[in-house]
């Protein structure tokens, strides 16, 4: 009964883990249309600027504060310098960002050392319910994913600057035509993930440690995910993402890890392919 | 996943004229009539260069340039899929991979390495994986969206990437080392100018077939393809089926690359299948220039050649400024260098004029 | 002006390949810096055979298909007479064609690793499974109990050391409870944690390694693993690994290699070359065994060794003497090399982390060998 | 007095290749002008180019009696230009509601949409439906109802009833007729007849050119007219 | 036997009906109009018959095969070509190009491969073009057309495959009068050899080309008929008078 519970709890709080990671993907990937292969690094910077905040002695939850600010304020200039080309052009935006993400991640290798670094949680230790531990920090990015969560799909469906979002990224010559200042949309709606993404990694930087692949390390299993939960509302992607998290936290459970591992791909490609609209098929917030 | 032939045309207008300052085709008519004869002017100069290289090149470079040639062969099978067909493979390694493996175990546990069989047991497994991944993706009630297939065959040389790593009989992690090499009889091909002429001799005839193969109506329907693939159906076209033969194609011209390297390198491993060697032929030919096979080729030699100077002289930044160069490439010419030199006209392909040359000629 | 300034003969060519890009450039650039330090000092007391040295280092950049290129660069533009490098197995297994059997060439290598490397004219200079386990695992039984747990990367390091140790335990009267092996980058451990903790295992002998071991040591230590009482073991950690997690999740932490910082207290010469490294390179870049950074000094040593007593500098020649080469002094002592074997004899340490510092608690007597080949 | 809207010597055109050549037009504050004109002689893109879709290449556009030649549509459309393009006109994954929400983002009352749906009481069934299902008649109502909700002193309607049906036509008619006593409206229609009720006075583009131009009544009773329309 | 005849079509999307048990029935070389206000169902009929949609109910048959199963390419293949109510040409090709890939879409693989027909097609292609007044622009890409001059593109695409039937949804949007006029003169050679259902709302138009008239209310047939049963018919009239 107690080690279910702790299971439960384990799978759950990794597939927040990667809802979190994957809530600015998907904003990105679903409202605009653009795969960005650099929203590892984004988690990467937003690792980075926590572990800045360590390093040079300030609180580290300043620095998870600061993280997704300065994540986001980057991410708008990007937008406006880079991204904005590719709108035209979802596959060339797969590669730009891929560039782009190659060179924030080797900056911050060169930065870091290409060590592995420690940041410790600002909640730490474990939360004993009888002869139970849970982690603390772990059970701090569940609610944080929650509250986080629900900002977002309140901030989308009921603001009119969701549905700016949404039209602008329809269709964005009749979005003008209707008074929208597209560019100012695009700014911020990258933005808007990029700093999802810079908070994604100031959460988890204490579980996984800080190093230049973190962000990489998701980037995949966060496509997937987007896919699976279906392009083109905010929902989809999270469903997706809790989906994929849990599922690789929980198949080891009861699967050789490596199997399960090429098991999780293999089923959501299947799954994708018999159900292409993915889990909630894309409509509204 | 375009539910209507209204959002398929909508998502088309957006590509059009959607910023202001996204430039719109340009048509100016002087450009149709210079621009025709580039195309084979730099295919010329290319095939000269590579020619007279083992010339006067050192040895190692040599070497070097084998494998750029082998590479481009590889990025000539990604052009063929997604610069002609639209189909983003963001898994072409896969087959190069596989097809490197195969041969690799083919060498090491049946001691065959002769030639003839060999690269055509490669680009058999190349096609074999192709058909099976590519109908797979492809075919079916649904017609497949471009995201769909380029997460889908990114998965899929993740996942392979994944159980080569895992599975022991492959070498696991560590691969499969010193291959023996390639053999006619009792001649073995070792790294050199001979293998340079030989792959350079599989590559230009590739490069000729695909020259023809995309240049004919079969390359006509695979441009209209590109651009929607449900109006194609409502003419009649098998729209499916032209995509998985062309991806099959693919593959096994991938595959063949992929024997070629494997024996050039002397081992396989299992980034060969996985998602960085996926992601660098896409760079090679969005590099070069995507939807002109030759675009594909100097997108290669390019971004070879610059790695490896780069690596030699900024040693510890070289992946960053290489980055940059990408960037920037993409940033400023999306339609990859070639377009310095190519109109548009020429790079999207046009069908029509050459019968009335031929007709001309003809009486 | 060098010595050799005015000296007729050409200079003798080393080469490096190593990863200076890529995730584990901390240890190649360190690995690189070793060579210069070496190099340097070696030219400073008049080259070897009366000849200066020169070092030629190559990127590997964790990318084999790039390392390969870049190793023929050494081999056939810049004709070394040596090469060093490679830090992963796969790495070696790439580079080791190129080098030994179309480039003719020496090749060391000089990282830890699982063994079985039988390649005429390579030379490992890094511990093998037997040096590391031997002792270690008789100590740990001792100092931490009998019940092992194995968790473990999925690749042929662990595989192959696994083998080793679980005969090593075993002969020592300790019981493996479980062997399992992870994808490489797998980050969630909460069922293996779970089997650990249910299971009362004494010992997690552990084997994965970065990005998954940081989130891995600390869920184990959420879990209560370390309140416990239990014991942690990783033959790879040395300094640099030390900072992945926070100090009181990895207490009590034992490895087994040939070199630790804290030897410099106790032992002159590795005061000298642990000074004479940070004083040139002051930097991230740590003189740490994991590295394989003893490994690379060890292995010049042993090959300015060699070709002294070769007094050429053809493959042949040196390559027979280096089959018995020794070096009296080198980090963490003496070294010498296996006849017939290419594998090195060298002592020992285990240590364990203690508030984030690593405290010596056993050593070997003398040299342990490799038993390879 | 300057017109409402001003346009001199206007040149414009895509990429290289130019479409309007030194297009003068002038717009009053109130009441309905007609741009007529075969396929492809240029009315949309004189459209494109007032919103500021199209960049003007030279001359000048002035509204309200500042030049807005180089203002963002954006800009332009808050100034109080509405605009109902001839394709594309509807965000078609959008659902009709919000589509409407859009158009009335910067209105003030929220009885609009209400208003709207009185016009056509069509869209009120199809409020939750993407609009890029609705069939083609539907869509231009959503399009119209769109534009009319943003308050605009200045409406240029593309083509507003290709597509629809007669009986809706009608409708439209009258309502554009009622409009254009309140505001300014420039309307591009095949429907001659239509076209010419709701203005006052009609230009004819040819090539790109302004080849004919009077009150209503005189430039339909031109006999160049015919020559103008024809293919 | 007539050449299609679609009966008992209906089609659900969602809650809404939008077809609900209409009827097509189309003989050889006859020219159908089919009208009705906007959302009583028309193109959502077009595309039942030529597969873009799949009815929820209804069979479909084509040249006395049961075509209701059939995929849109097979369809097409049967002799069915559809112009849809928006356009979709092919936009960054040349109109050249667009036609000749309506051309040849019958082509067996082998004859695509090897250029077998482009020669034979090449005529083809200019006539076309020249009939539909775009052989000036041949080597211009299609997006660089008006709206208007899409329309004839999109026609002419549709008359390429040398149908059976061709399916016609609002050809003349956006066009003139005059316009209109030619467009009619240039579907009435095709007479001969191909019938015609045509989507339409400018009546005077569809009375001077069709012979006979469906008309669509709310996804039922309300008449159909000769052009003067249907101008005579009271229920059509009253449609006429009431809004939409
Ligand atoms: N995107 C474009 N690129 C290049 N030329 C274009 C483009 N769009 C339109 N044109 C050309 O500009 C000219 C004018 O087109 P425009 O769309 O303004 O015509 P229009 O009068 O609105 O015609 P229609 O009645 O068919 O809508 C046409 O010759 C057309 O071919
Ligand atoms: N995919 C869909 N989902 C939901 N409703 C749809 C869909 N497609 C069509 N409809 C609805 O079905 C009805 C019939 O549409 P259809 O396009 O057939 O009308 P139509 O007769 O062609 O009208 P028009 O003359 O305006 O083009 C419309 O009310 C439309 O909103
Ligand atoms: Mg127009
Ligand atoms: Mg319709």
């Amino acid at each position: 009964m107690a080690n279910a519970f702790v299971a439960a709890f384990e799978i759950l709080s990794f597939g927040a883990i990667i809802v979190l990671i994957v809530l600015g993907l998907g904003i990105i990937a679903s409202m605009m249309g653009i795969f960005n292969f650099a929203q590892g690094e984004f988690v990467l910077l937003g690792a980075y600027i926590t572990y800045l905040a360590y390093a040079k002695g300030m609180p580290i939850w300043a620095g998870m504060v600061a993280a997704p600010f300065v994540v986001g304020a980057l991410g708008f200039v990007l937008e406006a310098l880079i991204i904005r080309r590719f709108y035209a052009a979802p596959i060339v935006a797969m590669l730009g960002t891929y560039a782009l993400g190659l060179i924030i991640r080797e900056s911050v290798r060169g930065l870091i050392g290409g060590f592995y670094l420690t940041v410790p949680e600002p909640i730490g230790g474990s939360i004993d319910i009888g002869a139970m531990h849970i982690s603390a920090w772990r059970f701090t990015i569940i609610v944080i994913t929650l509250l986080v969560m629900g900002g977002c799909y309140l901030l989308l469906s009921r603001t009119s600057f969701g549905l700016r979002v949404r039209a602008t990224l329809e269709n964005p010559s009749l979005a003008r035509a209707s008074g929208i200042s597209t560019p100012l949309i695009y700014g911020a709606t990258f933005a808007f993930g990029a700093a999802l993404a810079g908070l994604a990694g100031a959460l988890i930087v204490p579980v996984f440690s800080l190093f230049a692949d973190l962000g990489l390390r998701f980037l995949i299993q966060g496509f997937v995910a987007v896919m699976v939960g279906g392009v083109g509302s905010f929902i989809g992607p999270v469903a997706g993402a809790g989906v994929i998290g849990t599922l690789s936290a929980a198949l080891p459970w009861v699967m050789a890890p490596v199997v399960a591992d090429v098991l999780v791909f293999v089923l959501a490609i299947v799954f994708i392919k018999f159900r292409p609209q993915g889990l909630i098929a894309g409509k509204g917030v | 996943m375009l539910k209507s032939m209204g959002a398929a045309k909508q998502a088309v207008q957006v590509e059009v004229g959607d910023e202001m300052d996204v430039p719109v085709i340009d048509h100016a008519p002087a450009e149709r009539g210079t621009a025709r004869k580039i195309l084979p002017i730099v295919e010329g100069v290319v095939l000269v260069a590579a020619l007279l290289a083992p010339l006067v090149l050192q040895d190692y470079l040599t070497v070097f340039a084998t494998r750029v040639i082998i590479l481009a062969l590889f990025a000539l099978s990604f052009d063929l899929v997604w610069g002609y067909a639209g189909i983003m493979s963001f898994g072409q390694a896969l087959f190069f991979g596989s097809a490197g493996y195969g041969v690799a175990l083919l060498a090491r546990d049946l001691d065959i390495t002769n030639i003839v069989l060999v690269l055509p047991a490669g680009t058999l497994i190349g096609l074999t994986f192709a058909l099976l991944l590519g109908g797979f993706l492809l075919l079916g009630r649904h017609p497949s969206s471009v995201i769909f297939v380029s997460l889908g065959t990114l998965t899929g040389s993740y996942a392979a990437d994944r159980l080569a790593r895992g599975w022991y009989y492959l070498g696991g992690q560590n691969g499969i080392p010193s291959i023996a090499p390639m053999s006619l009889g009792t001649y073995e091909f070792t790294e050199g100018p001979a293998f340079y002429y030989l792959v350079l001799g599989i590559l230009v005839v590739v490069y000729l077939l695909c020259r023809f193969l995309v240049r004919s109506q079969f390359g006509l329907a695979l441009a209209g393809l590109r651009e929607n693939e449900q109006r194609i159906a409502f003419f009649g076209y098998k729209a499916q089926h032209l995509k998985a033969i062309i991806f099959t194609i693919g593959g096994a011209v991938a595959g063949l690359a992929g024997s070629l390297y494997a024996f050039h390198e002397g081992f396989v491993w299992p980034n060969m299948v996985g998602v960085v060697v996926s992601t660098q032929v896409v760079l090679y030919v969005l590099f070069g220039g995507s939807g002109t096979l030759i675009g594909a080729v100097i997108g290669t030699v390019i971004v070879e050649g610059v790695s490896f100077w780069l690596s030699d002289n900024y040693r510890d930044v070289w992946p960053i400024i290489l980055g940059l160069l990408l960037l920037l490439v993409i940033l400023f010419r999306p339609l990859g260098l070639i377009s310095f030199v190519l109109g548009e006209r020429e790079r999207v392909g046009s069908f029509g004029a050459k019968p009335k040359e031929k007709r001309n000629a003809a009486p | 002006p060098a010595p050799w300034a005015n000296a007729a003969e050409a200079p003798i060519k080393v080469g490096i390949a190593t990863d200076l890009t890529g995730p584990i450039a901390y240890a190649g650039n360190a690995d690189a810096n070793v060579a210069k330090m070496v190099i340097k000092e070696i030219n400073a007391a008049g080259g070897l055979l009366g000849r200066p040295l020169e070092l030629y280092i190559e990127d590997t950049a964790s990318n084999e298909s790039v390392a390969v290129g870049n190793v023929r660069k050494l081999i056939q533009r810049d004709k070394v007479d040596m090469v060093l490098g490679g830090i992963t197995s796969s790495m070696r297994n790439a580079i080791k064609d190129p080098i030994v059997a179309r480039g003719k060439t020496l090749y060391i290598y000089p990282q830890l690793y699982e063994g079985k490397e039988c390649t005429p004219y390579l030379f490992c200079t890094g511990p093998t499974p037997a040096q590391q386990c031997d002792e270690f695992i008789p100590w740990l039984i001792k100092n931490g109990g009998k019940k092992f747990a194995l968790p473990s990367a999925n690749y042929v390091w662990p595989h192959t050391l696994n083998v080793y140790a679980r005969k090593v335990i075993e002969s020592n009267g300790g019981e493996v409870v479980f062997e399992e092996y992870y994808p490489l980058d797998q980050v969630d451990f909460s069922a293996t944690v779970n089997r650990i903790v249910s299971n009362k295992v004494d010992v997690v002998f552990n084997t994965v390694i970065p990005p998954g071991v940081g989130p891995f040591f600390k869920q184990l230590y959420e879990a209560g693993f370390l309140k416990n009482g239990g014991r942690l073991a990783c033959v790879y950690y040395d300094e640099n690994t030390l900072n992945i997690n926070q100090a009181a999740e990895i207490e009590g932490l034992a490895s087994c290699l040939d070199y630790f910082k804290v030897l410099t207290k106790e032992n002159p010469f590795d005061a000298k070359i642990q000074a004479a490294y940070e004083k040139d390179f002051p930097g991230n870049f740590l003189f740490a065994a994991g590295s394989a950074a003893t490994g690379t000094y060890r292995g010049l040593k042993l090959w300015e060794a060699a070709v002294k007593e070769a007094g050429k500098i053809d493959r042949e020649s040196v390559a027979a003497a280096l089959d018995h080469a020794k070096i009296a002094e080198g980090p963490g002592g003496p070294a010498e090399m296996v006849p017939g074997k290419r594998h090195c004899k060298m002592k020992m340490y285990t240590a364990v982390a203690k508030g984030g510092n690593y405290e010596i608690v056993a050593r070997s007597n003398g040299l342990v060998d490799p038993k390879e080949c | 007095m300057p017109e409402f809207l001003d346009i001199k010597h206007l040149d414009a055109g895509y990429g290289r290749s130019q479409v309007l050549f030194d297009v003068s037009l002038g717009i009053p504050w109130r009441g309905g002008v007609a741009v007529l004109g075969r396929n492809g002689a240029g009315k949309t893109t004189l459209m494109k180019t007032i919103v500021g879709e199209l960049p003007a290449w030279k001359g000048e556009v002035a509204f309200d009696g500042r030049d807005i030649s180089r203002r963002a549509t954006q800009e332009r459309v808050r100034a109080g230009i509405g605009y109902v393009p001839q394709e594309h006109s509807v965000f078609a994954r959008l659902s009709v509601r919000d589509n409407l929400a859009v158009g009335s983002l910067a209105a003030k009352d929220a009885s609009a949409i209400d208003r709207v749906l009185t016009i056509f009481p069509k869209l009120g069934q199809r409020l939750d439906q993407p609009a890029g299902t609705l069939s083609g008649g539907e869509r231009k109502m959503l399009a119209i109802g769109r534009a009319m909700l943003g308050d605009p002193k200045l409406l240029l309607l593309d083509e507003p009833t290709e597509g629809v049906w007669i009986g809706v036509i009608e409708e439209i008619t009258e309502r554009l007729i009622e409009l254009a006593k309140t505001i300014a409206v420039i309307i591009v229609e095949q429907h001659l007849d239509l076209a010419l009720r709701v203005a006052d006075y009609a230009y004819v583009l040819d090539r790109g050119r302004v080849a004919l131009q009077g009150a209503a009544g005189e430039v339909r009773g031109n006999p160049e007219l015919m020559r103008y329309l024809a293919p | 036997m007539p050449l299609l005849e679609a009966a008992g079509i209906k089609k659900v999307f969602g809650k809404l009906t939008a077809l609900d048990g209409a009827a097509l029935t189309v003989g050889e070389n006859e020219f159908h109009g089919l009208i009705g206000p906007n959302g009583s169902g028309k193109s959502t009929l077009m595309k039942c018959i030529a597969g873009a949609e799949v009815p929820t109910q209804g069979k479909v048959s084509f040249v006395n095969a049961d075509i209701t199963a059939f995929t849109p390419t097979e369809r097409a293949r049967a002799g069915m070509s559809l112009k849809f109510q928006i356009t979709s040409v092919l936009p960054s090709l040349t109109l050249y190009d667009n036609i000749l890939l309506a051309l040849q879409a019958q082509c067996s693989l082998l004859d695509l491969v090897f250029s077998r027909t482009r020669g034979a097609l090449h005529d083809q292609v200019m006539t076309m073009l020249t009939q539909f007044r775009l052989a000036n622009r041949a080597f211009d890409a299609a997006a660089a057309l008006s709206h208007g001059q899409q329309q004839w593109l999109e026609i002419a695409m549709a008359l390429a495959g040398k149908p059976k039937l061709l399916l016609l949804d609002e050809p003349t949007g956006g066009m003139s009068l005059e316009e209109r006029r030619v467009t009619g003169e240039l579907l009435q050679p095709i007479k001969k050899h191909c019938s015609l259902v045509i989507v339409e709302h400018d009546l005077d138009f569809i009375r001077d080309i069709c012979d006979r008239l469906t008309v669509l209310d709310q996804g039922k047939v309300l008449a159909s008929g000769t052009v003067s049963e249907i101008q005579a018919n009271t229920s059509v009239q009253e449609i006429y008078l009431r809004r939409a």
